[in-house]
């Protein structure tokens, strides 16, 4: 069901359709290296500790996660065959697959499990350690299975898709007893996986081998994957059109070269196996400040910008108009007919003027600094296009550039801005990383959480209840009510929707065919001559 | 006069001149000619020179018309060499003169730090001003002035060093002059031309160094130079080259200018190179 | 022709834009062999020139031979290719330049820029020039020709300097040697060693110099002929006795007649017992601080004593580095001495704070040697004038207008003191500096070599000028020079220095009669021409 | 001995000014906005505070700035980069993997622009005001007036994807397994662009030097002594003008050491080298205070370095200088 709508690209979607259908009959052929281009290089190669796409496209080779979503996008079995849960959600039991070796030789048991859960997970793991706060013990009955005991109901499907990301298990072995974030193994890692580390030059390449004795006989197919350090986009471009690169994951190419490059026979570029990780282009307000207490202000903000327009000329229709913080290529969460936002500048006008912001001298109506995140090139597109749109209704805005470190402590700690701007990743759960955005009481200083002057008790309730709530239909439900909630409210609007660009070499055969493919293990992935 | 004269004389320099001031005249009347700001939304985004009669060398990856942004961009550009080098060369001279004309500990200390600024390499030095204190203009252009006083400073030293045994300087010592009106009054007027010279380099470098940091996108986004039309032309730099081509030619035909001018004025103020020639 | 050179008719075109359109016009010289012809005159007036193109080295593609000849050994010189032109230069025709130590290469060891003539025109081997190399040391009579073979220039002494250079122009025995200026940078004992050896080894090898100077000492100690050179023109040849004592082209004479002669002539005054100045046992040390080199410490001026009366004249002669600048240059505390007084009008000089001297600036004051440096290129004459006493408080009315009446004194025209000073002539600009110094009306004045850098005839003017304005505003002056000849012209009493200490001192006619110490009676021994004294001539 | 001394000497010198320089931007870096551990989160994705709290403490984030920087000032006495918070590695290992690439860029770009810049400002020289020098002096100033990074991209597009006679970056062939000769020709295949593109303007400023010098040189009084020897043009040039125009050259190179590593930043960036300016670019970023401060000191120590052999040549060029005088 997801495979089947996703490509906003018809024309690509056909393309790589079309040689699909012939391939079926092509034998899948072993050998041959892949290289990989990397936007930027990682602090820790670890999955059990960091969660991050720039990990996982590495790391996710090495290293295994207890399921993984097929492509249909339903949990299935990785290192756990089988997961059953009571109906209170207080214990959930994951039944381990067997004869599973780390790549040093030792059995993969359920002590890891236990081990990485509790040591990792919950200690280190963004994301993680707020999913597991309630989770209180794992238990070991044997070797092969292992008890989640939580002291707060965790739904199961929850569960499920945020371990998809979030689940990556290490060896208990090679941490216990060690500065876990200072563990050799973070940057050499020691998995189960399809590939095995070889090699890591800082600043250049990563090499993983095939993993002979990988538990999935036969699997995989490839010899050897390379992943090439290339920090200047358009020089990776140049590096991907001289062949040296075969796959270029995560959007980290110009969007006018993979516009360009999608053109080109030698190349697919598209969105497909990325359905998993969808990214919102936001406009978040700063709701102390007096224009934006006001919610007309933050609606004419909104009804300013002309997303579509945005989308047609800027992103080179890689992305389209957002309508609410879950985004539609999640179906299990999402509900359509939510209020919108239309483009409507007659409208924002009128409603600025409601709200006691008239025009004064030289047309302005008020001043704002806008901070748009260092990452993307998107993102300072957008940003100026919000300079541009906001101009036009008597708001100057100034864009004020700060690399990643300087924009996180102004906007999320300092609170010093008026607009901020920056992608928000939505984690195949709402609850994993969506809601944050927008319940109250996190702290000053995390990212990526409510850091816009903006508290609503019920929204809070909304989201916690939703947290815990087991039946599908009633949590779906629930996050329907959430949704439209803080659409009215818009202390953050979700302008647009996008999901990561893949350019991949079309002698690639079996890939973007689960839906976060780049993040998954790639052991069916094969050249084909 | 003399000196402007033999500036005319050879070809190089006067084409600096006409050049120069080419670019002055695009700074002077950029609001003339592009009333509306250069950075609104113009049209659709990379639309090819001579392909939009509206927009004749085209909009950039979001939809500014790049013509608007040359012309207002030799204003910002200009500013930020002219600024930047104002702050080097005072800084230099202050540091340099005081350094030559009193020697001993003083001349050490100085010394010692000019060394040191001229060990840490100047760029990085301004990525970290610019990751400290943000990037707007203000900041960029101090921080490009604030990198770049070390040459010029030493510069002045090794003249008023020169200058300051001279006997015209040792006849004014002779007669009881104080040691400010000695080195404002006497030597620097004649230790300055080679240092005004040099900040033709200096202006090059300031331009080149802004354009650097745009292309790092640490610019100042809220203002149209041409080192942000480049950082903004990097991203479409395989297709749209144009894009960051038509600045960094403007960056080349600027630079080209001043060096020119430098050269030309080198020869001027330097008659004994002129006469062998 | 029997003769080795001859020069017909030459004249030399200079570029567009030049001050004059020929350097040299119609220049007409002879050389025999085996004979010393001196070229004489001022600078400016073409001699070096002459020398260059006979080389055929002329300046760029601008300085260029209009017409003439230069006949050597039969070939006309200007008509022979780059190639040929080589084969004669350093083989036939050597040279030797005024400033040896600016004419060797400073990275070259001196032995391998000898050899270079002989790599460059003979087949020689390796061992064979290097032998013949040691050879030529040894003739110039280079102490330790071996060491000094493998010496760079900066390692030898000025003296041994000019014995390479001429060891290398004359390395493959050339008919003709010119020599410009060879003795000029050189001391005058030095250049006493250097004349002889040019005078003997010319002997030897019978060869023809042309020998460029300024100077009619030099003239008189060694030439065999003159020519005499103005404006790019010979106004006189013949033969030296002749034209050096009875010249017959008016600028000869009045050249002849502006060389100052040795004969003093004291003015027989009594001086007031109190000296205006009293220098009680000046010294100076210089230490030379190396990192690694232990400090060294050199005494340029050891217990210097001397007094100055009013209205006297002191000179204090030496040879470069005897500590003449230095005690200078302490006077005007340019230089802080470490011991010992100077006491002006009863205040010591030594001993006060750099506040307190600036504001006492005018008891002594100085004249520079180099009248091009002296002055402050930027500002304006009469500014330069004024600007002493306006330091002091001097209202700029009254400044300017003393600064006129200055102008007028030393024989300028207060018309002019709207002028920068590269608008002056090299005289004038002296004069500038005379008047700067008298504005602020000293008790002393200090002159460091004043007219050194002038030619003779302006030479003698400004020597005029000053014994003019010393006898009617009963000047006191401290004269410093190297050259014995304008000190027995001017100085009342004559203090000799050598190595830091005053060696001799007493009234000009008694030392230039009676030297008593040995260093005085080299030196007098060494004024070239001494023993010719110039003939009493009215400046036609 | 002597000689060892001398260096020792220089580098004592030096040192305090290079603790102050490191305390000095040791302070100022504290006015930066965010520090590692935000950079951290950026690059990560996502964090809480627990885990922010956690993360400062690991790197010592917690302490005072006075206490930080007496830590990392005693660290430095006792010649302690300290640990670096990107590459969880000591600092000293990280700098020491990085160093090679730059150093080999800044060898070889110095090495060409030194070696055309004399080339051409000879030939400069030689015909000066005629139409080599014209032709010569006009590339001259426009390599100086070319942004680099601009030429680096440009340079790509032609020689690595339309002509594809060059790698568009990297450090030698991944996972190749070179060794030995077939190595070294596949890391100077790599590095062919990179060095000509950092090497550009510095071969602008060399050949502008060269070309002064040698006018200088060529007017001086014992060229004409060398060409009154009867001496060949080739030899006057060779043997009298050459070695004595070299010497501002020489001056050059120690000057410009610093700078050269500044433009590497841009340089390596384009040409994804992994080299000492991209490490400093990225240490800026991420707010790694250990990293950024040793490289500063390791460039200060290489700066000094240069200028020490510049002064070594020096010395040998021109016999009027001891080196330990």
């Amino acid at each position: 069901m997801q495979i089947g709508r996703r490509d906003l690209l018809a024309g690509a979607a056909v393309a790589a359709a079309l040689p699909g259908a012939l391939r079926a009959q092509e034998q899948p052929r072993r050998g041959g290296t892949v290289t990989v281009h990397m936007g930027s290089e990682q602090r820790i190669l670890n999955g059990s500790l960091r969660a991050s796409t720039g990990v996982y496209v590495v790391a996710a080779k090495m290293q295994e996660p207890l399921v993984e979503l097929d492509g249909e996008g339903r949990p299935v079995p990785m290192l756990a065959v089988a997961w059953q849960s009571a109906p209170d959600g207080l214990t959930h039991t994951f039944r381990l697959r067997q004869g599973v070796r780390w790549h040093d030789g030792k059995p993969f048991t359920s002590a890891d499990v236990q081990y990485t859960a509790m040591e990792m997970w919950k200690k280190h793991l963004n994301y993680g350690t707020a999913l597991q706060l309630y989770l209180q013990a794992v238990d070991t009955p044997d070797p092969h299975t292992a008890v989640f005991r939580y002291s707060r109901p965790m739904p199961q499907d929850l569960l499920l898709r945020a371990m998809v990301d979030l689940g990556y298990i290490s060896p208990k072995h090679v941490f216990e007893g060690t500065n876990v974030l200072e563990n050799p193994a973070n940057t050499a890692p020691v998995g189960t996986g399809p590939f095995r580390f070889v090699q890591y030059e800082r600043g250049q390449f990563i090499i993983a081998d095939r993993n002979p004795d990988y538990w999935n006989a036969g699997y995989p197919y490839l010899d050897r994957i390379v992943w090439r350090f290339i920090t200047d986009k358009a020089a990776a471009t140049a590096a991907m059109e001289a062949g040296q690169v075969q796959l270029s994951p995560y959007s980290s190419l110009p969007l006018a070269d993979m516009d360009r490059l999608r053109k080109d026979p030698r190349f697919i570029v598209s969105t497909r196996g990325n359905e998993g990780n969808a990214v919102t282009n936001t406009v978040e307000f700063n709701c102390r400040r007096d224009f934006f207490k006001d919610v007309r202000v933050r609606r004419a903000i909104c009804h300013a910008l002309d997303v579509d327009f945005f989308c047609e000329n800027f992103l080179y229709g890689f992305g389209k108009r957002g309508t609410g913080p879950i985004p539609s290529s999640s179906p299990d969460f999402y509900t359509p007919g939510m209020p919108q936002y239309e483009f409507d500048r007659r409208k924002a006008e009128r409603l600025l003027d409601e709200a006691g912001f008239r025009r004064g001298a030289g047309g302005v109506r008020f001043r704002v600094r806008l901070l748009p995140a260092p990452w993307g090139e998107d993102i300072a597109l957008w940003a100026t296009f919000i300079q541009q749109s906001l101009q036009p209704i008597g708001i100057p805005v100034e864009i004020v550039r700060r690399d990643a470190a300087g924009f996180l402590t102004a906007v999320y700690r300092d609170h010093d801005f008026d607009l901020a701007t920056g992608w928000h990743q939505y984690r195949n759960d709402p609850a994993v990383s969506t809601t944050v955005w927008y319940r109250s009481g996190s702290p000053p200083g995390s990212p990526w959480t409510n850091q816009f002057g903006w508290q609503s008790d019920e929204v809070d309730r909304l989201i916690d209840d939703a947290a815990s709530e087991l039946d599908p239909a009633r949590r779906k439900a629930k996050y329907a009510e959430f949704t439209r909630k803080v659409l009215e409210e818009v202390p953050v609007w979700m302008a647009i929707e996008r999901q990561f660009i893949s350019v991949t070499s079309a002698r690639l055969r079996n890939h973007h065919n689960t839906p976060r493919w780049p993040s998954s293990h790639w052991s069916d992935l094969w050249i084909a001559s | 006069m003399a000196a402007f004269r033999r500036y005319l004389r050879s070809p190089a320099p006067v084409l600096g001149l006409v050049l120069l001031m080419a670019v002055i005249a695009m700074a002077l009347c950029a609001d003339l000619v592009f009333p509306r700001d250069p950075l609104a939304l113009a049209g659709r985004p990379l639309q090819w020179p001579g392909t939009n009669p509206r927009f004749w060398l085209g909009t950039d990856g979001s939809g500014r018309d790049i013509a608007a942004q040359i012309f207002h961009g030799a204003r910002v550009s200009l500013l930020i060499g002219v600024v930047a080098t104002a702050i080097a060369i005072a800084l230099g001279i202050a540091i340099g003169a005081v350094a030559g004309f009193y020697g001993g500990g003083v001349d050490t200390v100085l010394m010692r730090v000019t060394e040191a600024f001229q060990t840490l390499p100047n760029f990085i030095l301004l990525l970290v001003l610019v990751a400290v204190f943000g990037s707007d203009i203000v900041t960029v252009t101090v921080s490009i002035g604030a990198v770049s006083w070390p040459a010029p400073a030493r510069l002045t030293r090794a003249e008023v060093l020169s200058l300051r045994n001279r006997e015209f300087v040792l006849a004014c010592r002779t007669l009881g002059m104080g040691d400010l009106r000695l080195i404002l009054g006497e030597i620097l007027p004649n230790a300055l031309p080679p240092v005004i010279v040099y900040a033709s380099v200096v202006m090059a470098v300031a331009i080149l160094l802004e354009s650097a940091l745009a292309f790092l996108g640490l610019s100042d986004p809220n203002v149209a130079s041409w080192g942000n039309l480049i950082g903004t032309g990097r991203t479409v730099i395989r297709s749209e080259w144009y894009v960051s081509a038509i600045p960094g030619v403007a960056i080349l035909v600027t630079v080209l200018a001043v060096s020119l001018v430098g050269q030309g004025l080198n020869d001027a103020l330097n008659p004994r190179l002129k006469e062998r020639t | 022709m029997s003769g080795l050179l001859s020069i017909r008719d030459l004249s030399v075109r200079l570029p567009r834009g030049a001050d004059r359109s020929h350097a040299l016009i119609g220049v007409s010289l002879d050389l025999a062999p085996n004979e010393i012809l001196c070229l004489v005159g001022e600078s400016g007036s073409g001699k070096s020139l002459t020398a260059a193109a006979i080389m055929g080295l002329l300046p760029g593609p601008q300085v260029f031979a209009e017409k003439g000849a230069i006949l050597f050994e039969g070939r006309d010189l200007l008509r022979l290719s780059e190639a040929e032109m080589r084969a004669i230069r350093g083989a036939r025709i050597g040279m030797i330049f005024q400033e040896p130590m600016t004419a060797l290469n400073p990275v070259l060891p001196v032995g391998r820029q000898i050899e270079e003539v002989l790599e460059e025109h003979t087949a020689m081997t390796r061992a064979e020039r290097v032998g013949r190399v040691l050879a030529l040391l040894e003739e110039v009579r280079i102490p330790d020709p071996a060491s000094a073979a493998r010496a760079h220039p900066h390692e030898l002494s000025g003296g041994q300097r000019q014995r390479a250079m001429i060891a290398m122009a004359l390395a493959l025995n050339p008919r003709l040697l010119i020599a410009d200026e060879p003795t000029t940078a050189l001391d005058v004992t030095t250049q006493k060693h250097i004349l002889g050896l040019i005078r003997e080894l010319q002997r030897s090898h019978g060869t023809g110099v042309l020998f460029i100077t300024h100077d009619f000492g030099v003239v008189a100690e060694i030439a065999d002929r003159v020519a005499v050179m103005q404006h790019g023109r010979v106004v006189e040849q013949g033969a030296a006795e002749q034209v050096l004592n009875r010249p017959s082209h008016p600028y000869t004479r009045a050249l002849i007649a502006a060389v100052p002669t040795l004969a003093h002539s004291p003015r027989g005054r009594d001086f007031p017992c109190a000296p205006v100045l009293a220098v009680r046992n000046l010294s100076k040390t210089y230490r030379a601080a190396g990192l690694f080199a232990r400090r060294r410490t050199v005494h340029a001026v050891k217990d210097v004593s001397f007094d100055l009366h009013r209205g006297e004249t002191l000179g204090i002669v030496g040879e470069s580095g005897s500590g003449k600048s230095t005690v200078a240059r302490c006077l005007v505390r340019l230089l802080d001495p470490d011991g010992g007084s100077m006491v002006v009008d009863g205040l010591d000089m030594a001993a006060l704070s750099r506040a307190r001297l600036r504001r006492e600036a005018r008891r002594v004051q100085m004249v520079f040697q180099d009248p091009f440096a002296s002055l402050n290129p930027r500002r304006t004459a009469g500014d330069l004038v004024a600007q002493g006493p306006m330091l002091h408080g001097v209202p700029r009315e009254e400044a300017q207008a003393r600064a006129a009446e200055l102008f007028r004194l030393v024989g300028l025209d207060p018309a002019a003191m709207s002028r920068l000073p590269h608008e002056f002539s090299g005289g004038q600009r002296q004069r500038i500096g005379l008047a700067r110094a008298l504005a602020m009306r000293p008790t002393v004045l200090v002159a460091d070599e004043p007219v050194s850098a002038l030619d003779v005839s302006v030479q003698a003017q400004v020597l005029r000028l000053l014994r003019d304005l010393r006898d009617r505003l009963s000047l006191s002056i401290v004269f410093i020079t190297h050259d014995l000849r304008v000190a027995a012209e001017l100085c009342d009493r004559i203090a000799v220095m050598h190595e830091g200490e005053i060696v001799e001192h007493g009234p000009t006619a008694e030392v230039f009669a009676a030297p008593r110490h040995d260093y005085t009676r080299t030196l007098m021994d060494s004024i070239p021409g001494r023993t010719w004294t110039p003939p009493a001539l009215e400046p036609a | 001995m002597k000689f060892l001394a001398y260096a020792a000497r220089r580098l004592a010198a030096s040192l305090p000014t290079l603790l102050i320089l490191l305390a000095g931007l040791f302070v100022l870096l504290q006015f930066a906005p965010g520090d590692t551990v935000d950079a951290l989160m950026a690059q990560a994705g996502g964090g809480d505070a627990v885990m922010a709290a956690e993360l400062r403490r690991f790197y010592g984030l917690d302490l005072s700035v006075p206490e930080r920087l007496a830590a990392y000032l005693w660290r430095l006495v006792r010649l302690d980069l300290g640990f670096s918070a990107i590459y969880n590695k000591p600092v000293a290992t990280v700098i020491l993997e990085r160093l090679t690439p730059t150093l080999l860029l800044m060898a070889s770009s110095l090495s060409l622009a030194f070696a055309a810049g004399m080339v051409l400002g000879v030939l400069a020289a030689r015909r000066v005001n005629g139409w080599p020098d014209t032709v010569i002096s006009t590339l001259g100033l426009i390599f100086y007036a070319t942004p680099s990074f601009w030429f680096g991209l440009m340079g790509i597009v032609v020689f690595a994807v339309k002509l594809a006679w060059l790698p568009p970056g990297g450090y030698g062939t991944v996972g190749a397994g070179y060794a030995g000769l077939r190595l070294m020709l596949d890391i100077a295949w790599h590095l062919i662009l990179p060095t000509v593109t950092l090497a550009l303007i510095f071969l602008a400023i060399y050949l502008r030097i060269m070309r002064a010098a040698m006018l200088e040189v060529l007017n001086l009084d014992f060229v004409r002594a060398a060409r009154a020897k009867g001496l060949s043009e080739t030899r006057v040039l060779v043997r009298h003008v050459l070695r004595n125009a070299l010497l501002p050259m020489v001056t050059l190179i120690g000057l410009q050491a610093g700078t050269m590593l500044g433009g590497s930043v841009v340089v390596e960036s384009v040409f994804s080298l992994p080299g000492l300016g991209r490490l400093a670019y990225e240490s800026v970023v991420q707010r790694d205070l250990n990293t950024l401060l040793g490289i500063v000191f390791v460039s200060a120590i290489l700066v000094i370095v240069v200028n020490f052999v510049v002064d070594l040549l020096y010395a040998k060029l021109d016999p009027r200088i001891t080196a330990t005088g």
